[in-house]
């Protein structure tokens, strides 16, 4: 019925569900982050390593590596989304 | 359950990414895939998806066919009683 | 004592034991269903990668593979068994 | 959460250690690192964290945008109605 | 805790017929494995055990002596106190 | 105040705090080790596999590969810890 107030238990279970859904997209986050990590290290950090800090040719191949890995992202998700539906 | 489903699928999407990415993204002279890179990742992403359904079947199978065994067994002792 | 109920308490034992077992097989199998399709892409898949359906020949590999792997599957499961005795 | 973060970094540190272990330790002659090695794994790591911040800088424009993007057409799809 | 020790070893379980399954399986011209192939499984996965142990050995020595000399500096810490 | 007794629920609270604390140390030390295991047979198990068991040489590359592994996980740890500083 509108304008009636959810009880305190759905309250809670909304509440539960969301913090659930933050947990999760989180999660995703954190692995997409390590994985471009490790891939755009390993095809951009100069061997031997010759020094820790990066060198402007190392900085603009992890840039260009970031946008790929973004548009790789995309593809993957659009033929995944398709395929579920 | 399902929470666990939706985790083991974005996984298995942050999995695939990196995989077609390490096959088919050649060269960081650019800022936007190739024509080439394209496809190859589209390609690599398709086939692994048919991959993962041909496994499946048979994967699905195999436990079918082990509990069918298991059942069998199960019975067979209970009739040797 | 036969025939003596078991109390509420121990019943809702009982199902989470059963849950959480069910859960960790559930997990297993997925995390092995995994590896499979991981190993058998990389076994199979016919590179370059020219179209995005199977051949007659890779969906025989994949047969193959998915076969050769049960077998493993079992070897190391009789020796890591047989080691735990 | 904070405990999620915690596991993250550990797990982190986990896989650099392992990285720069395969990376830069290259023979199994002497029990100890040997001055190249110490040396190589030292910039390994510190490249690593640079690789790091850099990436996760670009990660943040991103997700950002991205999120700019659908308050656009969210609020386009309410200024349509 | 005991859960974490059951899904330890299954992970071990899996990557374990990964890496062998990787390292001795060649050809995927037949469904049944070569008897090659299933000696090389065989050994792969018993010496995967004994390097287990051996590096699990040496891996408690090291937090024992680790833990002793926290107590150590510990103890030194409230003598000069 | 000095002498007063913590409440139930705090010592509850740090007791669920404590045992959070070992779960994800005993999961750091887990991984560690696994990680050294897969990285030191990588390195030291003489293939082909000709048997089971490890030889002398196989022994003695695994002792140093641990105590490097160690000298490794030490570097890395500072390194971490100055620039989380």
């Amino acid at each position: 019925m509108p304008g009636e107030q959810p009880s305190e238990a759905e309250q809670n279970a909304v509440a539960a569900a969301a913090l659930t859904m933050a947990t999760t997209e989180l999660e995703y986050r954190v692995s997409l982050l390590n994985s471009m990590v490790a891939t755009c290290h390993d095809r951009c950090a100069a061997r031997p390593y010759k020094e820790g800090a990066l060198s402007v040719g190392e900085n603009s191949c992890i840039d260009r590596c970031a946008a790929k890995y973004w548009q790789v992202v995309a593809i993957v998700g659009q033929l995944l989304g398709a395929q579920n539906k | 359950l399902e929470q666990m489903q939706v985790r083991d699928s974005l996984k298995m999407y942050n999995s695939l990414v990196e995989r077609c990415f390490k096959e088919c993204v050649e060269d960081m002279r650019s800022k936007a895939l190739t024509g080439k890179e394209e496809q190859c990742v589209a390609k690599c992403c398709e086939k692994f998806m048919h991959v993962t359904a041909r496994v499946g079947m048979r994967f699905q199978e195999f436990f079918t066919q082990m509990e069918q065994q298991a059942a069998q067994q199960a019975a067979a002792a209970q009739g040797g009683k």
